[in-house]
């Protein structure tokens, strides 16, 4: 973990709701792994006392790249961020996903949203290719499908609007796969996306009694395990504990997580 | 000429008078990777009950215009917990270290007191009677007279360390707070803690909070920090530690010439942890800029 | 739908719940250039005494991260100065004129409430115990149970027009002080005013404001008010004016959901002075888009 | 007075310290007269809830120049704006000078600092041409003298490291021409500066039995005479009476004003 100031290299738009924020960050960089994110501090955001936290997209050389959106007061200043401009950043951050798979498991991610952007980053260093399902309200929600085909990998879309890819939510063509594959299906899954689809991918998977790495979005303070603002409750050893998704997280394998009933957290 | 900032605050002698404070610091490690441990003024660490406590749901905290409000709800590990776990860690370091400490019950803030006497590596307890999200104990202490004057000398008869009472900033007349803590023991006060607050979503018209209300804290609560410091410093002899809404040296030097021998360095640790760091040395620059040899001359130093 | 605005408080009608809060908008003149003021739901003028006060020494004011420390002092040209100068103004407009005012004793508190007592274009009378910035009154007796009760009770004595205490936020138990105030006779209840502060110019070691102390007012204080009054709502009946740090129709349909009947908007006619009538129509277009046909159903409408 | 949001049109540097922000603000700028000052929302300062005050340096049909020095953090983030950015403007504000000078009377304008800038709309417009003294630390400090030569105004410099002019304060120079002038001296004094220069030149006036105009710089709030922040002790009709700055002022005739020893506002 390291504090670096870093210039922007490059701020380009990714669709038509999605930016992509390139910044030189030499250290940061070097030792990031895929499901890891950064903490950046929104400079232009004065009143603003908190940093805004971002999965790790792309690691090129000393350029580390995040995919973002714009939804509120951070993210809107961030886009007026220009080549040359500087960026505090805190990383790497948090645990990652595994980048081994067990031998004879095959990977499946699922993404819904941003969470394109960590699994983008966990297909490159994967030792073996696998499928992408990844979901979303309508066309223009679906990022980085051709970037995962170009690496080798399957991409099976599922719209909302049914506008790409089949109708409907991205669980369903998921299921339908499994089901083609008959009972010897031996999925790894590595997931990241809202809340629902996440919950609705460990239920599968317990029944399944596959693995599932899912990536958990909580509103954050510090980011490196101070502050316990983002903690979430998991089952280790038998026992409910509670940790926090900054630093034992954000990727938790999906049958150690206590789902809450009622939990405001989207 | 290199100004001397060494204090010795309720005893404790420390390099500087720059604090991390409670909740925002953890326990040490979480922020070793960034910030030299060895360079501050003493680490307050995070809130210790009796038994290990799980605080309230999420969400814990909300981002508002120059602060955040918390209700974290004083999770921890328990005394046990934190002297296994982190009490090695931070005796590897030259930092004083002070536990800040809470209970449901006076009887339970002694024996959490108790407890710390003699752990080796504990320099100093601060009591706080001051934290707006719980039900039990914090804030309600903190703002009544009796309820401080019975906490605060209950620790003092189970502990020889150093004791600092933590105070709450709502509260019509901190001066008697100051005294009824001095009074009872105190070797100093911290204040304040996070002022009680609340945000509302507009569109779900619930409260952003899962536990509704929660402390706010940041920058919007300096200027209210420093009158409560002025004040509390025209009540009491024992030294203050001022927190609350720095960012810089400047508001920290503001908090010394207001009456306070240290400050504490919150909410701006989220910002940039370097913070504390920034704070010991534009201080030292300001010193040798005024030609201020000591920083405790610094200390009370408001003209009026 | 076009959303119902219009509010009946404390007997006053008005167009919408929204108004201009007392020493922030002057007598009416001041804005009138650029604000019509028909289209407010009520002007709440300067503080007025019974004879003419200069205030404090200048400097009055400063900036501050998120807001800003008054201590203007209460300077206004006595009643009868304020009505031959600003009522045949203000009597010309189709606005609720509510007049703010204030006393060293309750005796005069009492009498400054007689002599509007049948002033015509006077709506009603905001009872300002809570000024941060003067020695006698003020503050003092805002934070002060009894003197509250004594105030209130001496006016509504001296009155047949509706009476609006306006509460001090430096208190720790604000449903205690909306409760005496309703037992005390007043028709309404508005908080906060500003917050007990203070600024040091680090470079001249010297208060900032020549009064030492000011009051914190703007967007720093806004979760700290929708905190106090969520609180008074469940302590009282009355209708609440919700008071601190609005600047635009976010803050007030906070503060409507946690339950006040109305709301002012302070500091921010500084910064925008168009800032109320935005927050009129921003209220109107919530209410459509959640499909609220009065505003009055928003007010307490918190869901837990 | 209106409430206008006009363009950048150009934003320049004025020697060292110096800059001029030229606006487009058609309405604001056909009803002001020299003396009067706009108020001006810093947006990028989000934190802030003041405005900051500037004199009208110059108005050119739609357009309207302030001429500023950045000396904290609102001037400071003046300066990052770029032609086309809108500014929010409050103005024309306060009352300003008169642009007449009673019969044989010779208008004499003395500044400091930023005074010039008043004083510089102030000489485009009086009917009659007179004499500048213009005094500041260093010759840095010393601005617009070719502007106002240029108008046909004689022009009489005092810095006070005698890099520019004359060495010493401005009121050496101003002293030894009225003695040059011996008894029959009738100067009109206009003058914006520091307290301090005003002070002398107001003991001046009042010895001489002079008019002198002078404009305060206070601390303001609302700038529109609302908020009593910027008040000023004047004697009017044999009484001491408190005036806002804002709203009576600036700009005051000297012999009104009562100066307060221990006035916190330098
Ligand atoms: C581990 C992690 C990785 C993330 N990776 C990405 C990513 O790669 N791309 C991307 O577009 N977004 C990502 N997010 C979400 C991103 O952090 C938020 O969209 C962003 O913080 C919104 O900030 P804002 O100021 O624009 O929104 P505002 O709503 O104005 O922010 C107010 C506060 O809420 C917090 N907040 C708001 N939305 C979220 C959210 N969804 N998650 C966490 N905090 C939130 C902000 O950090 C801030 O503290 C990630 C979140 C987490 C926790
Ligand atoms: C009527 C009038 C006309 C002025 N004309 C000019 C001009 O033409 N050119 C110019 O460069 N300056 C002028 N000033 C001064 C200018 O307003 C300040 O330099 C500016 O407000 C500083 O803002 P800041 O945020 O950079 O400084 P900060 O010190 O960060 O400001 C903090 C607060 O103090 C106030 N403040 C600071 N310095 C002054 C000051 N000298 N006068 C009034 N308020 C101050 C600010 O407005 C703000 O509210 C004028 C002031 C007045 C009252
Ligand atoms: C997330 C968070 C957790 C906190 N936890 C504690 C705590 O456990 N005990 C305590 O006494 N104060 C706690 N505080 C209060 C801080 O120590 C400090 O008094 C307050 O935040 C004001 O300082 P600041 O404005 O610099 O943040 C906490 C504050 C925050 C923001
Ligand atoms: C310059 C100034 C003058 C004020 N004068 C008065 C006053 O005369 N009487 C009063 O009751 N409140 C006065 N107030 C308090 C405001 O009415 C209001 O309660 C407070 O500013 C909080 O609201 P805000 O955050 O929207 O400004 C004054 C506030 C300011 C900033
Ligand atoms: S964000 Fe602070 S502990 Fe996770
Ligand atoms: S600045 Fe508000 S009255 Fe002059």
């Amino acid at each position: 973990m390291q504090l670096e100031t870093g210039n922007v290299v490059s701020h380009d738009s990714e669709g038509t709701l999605y930016r992509v924020l390139t910044l030189e960050l030499p250290n940061i960089s070097s030792n990031a792994v895929p499901g890891q994110f950064v903490h950046l501090r929104v400079s232009a955001l004065q009143d603003a006392v908190l940093r805004r936290p971002f999965s790790i997209y792309r690691v090129d050389g000393k350029n580390l790249s995040i995919l973002y959106k714009n939804v509120g007061r951070g993210t809107s200043s961030m886009c007026t961020l220009r080549p040359g401009d500087a960026v505090n950043v805190l990383g790497p951050l948090g645990n990652g996903f595994p980048t081994a798979v067990s031998s004879g498991k095959f990977p499946v991610l699922v993404a819904g949203g941003y969470g394109v952007a960590p699994l983008y980053f966990l297909a490159t260093r994967l030792p073996v290719k696998g499928v992408l399902f990844v979901g979303g309200a309508r066309a223009r929600d679906i990022l980085l499908n051709d970037r995962f085909k170009a690496l080798g990998w399957n991409v099976c879309i599922a719209t909302e609007d049914g506008s790409l890819g089949t109708r409907g939510r991205v669980t369903e063509p998921f299921d339908a796969w499994i089901q083609s594959l008959g009972g010897d299906a031996k999925p790894e899954i590595f997931a990241c996306g809202p809340n629902g689809m996440l919950k609705a991918l460990c239920d599968r998977a317990r029944q399944g009694g596959w693995n599932a790495w899912i990536s958990l979005d909580r509103h954050m303070g510090c980011g490196v395990g101070a502050c316990l603002a983002c903690i979430q409750r998991v089952v280790m050893e038998g026992q409910e504990v509670l940790v926090r998704v900054c630093k034992e997280g954000p990727v938790f394998e999906s049958r150690t997580i206590v789902w809450e009933d009622g939990n405001h957290e989207a | 000429m290199k100004p001397d900032l060494r204090i010795l605050l309720a005893g404790v002698p420390m390099k500087n008078p720059v604090m991390v404070a409670s909740g925002t610091f953890g326990y040490g490690p979480e922020y070793a990777d960034l910030v030299n441990l060895n360079q501050l003024g003493a680490i307050v660490v995070k809130g210790i009950s009796l038994e290990p406590w799980k605080g309230n749901r999420t969400p814990r905290l909300v981002e508002v215009p120059g602060g955040l409000i918390n209700a974290i709800g004083l999770q921890n590990p328990g005394v046990n917990g934190f002297i296994e776990k982190y009490m090695p860690f931070l005796r590897t370091h030259d930092v004083a270290v002070i536990v800040n400490i809470w209970g449901k019950t006076a009887e339970e803030y002694a024996e959490v007191a108790a407890r710390f006497d003699g752990v080796p590596g504990v320099h100093a307890l601060e009591i706080n009677i001051s934290c707006p999200n719980i039900k039990a104990g914090g804030n309600a202490f903190g703002t009544n007279l009796d309820a401080t004057r019975l906490v605060v000398s209950a620790v003092r008869r189970k502990t020889r360390l150093p004791i600092i009472p933590k105070l709450a900033p709502n509260v019509s007349d901190i001066g008697a707070f100051a005294r009824a803590c001095e009074e009872s023991g105190a070797d100093a006060i911290s204040l304040i803690n996070s002022f009680p607050a609340m945000a509302i979503d507009i569109e779900t018209r619930r409260p952003i909070l899962a536990n509704v209300t929660g402390g706010l804290s940041g920058p919007a609560i300096h200027p209210i920090a420093v009158k409560l410091v002025y004040e509390a410093a025209k009540a009491v002899k024992v030294p203050l530690v001022a927190i609350g809404g720095i960012t810089s040296a400047r508001e920290a030097i503001e908090f010394m010439i207001a009456g306070a021998s240290a400050v504490a360095v919150g909410t701006a640790n989220f910002t940039e942890p370097l913070t504390a760091i920034e704070v010991i040395r534009g201080l030292e620059e300001y010193l040798c800029r005024h030609n201020i040899p000591n920083v405790s001359d610094l200390v009370r130093s408001l003209r009026l």
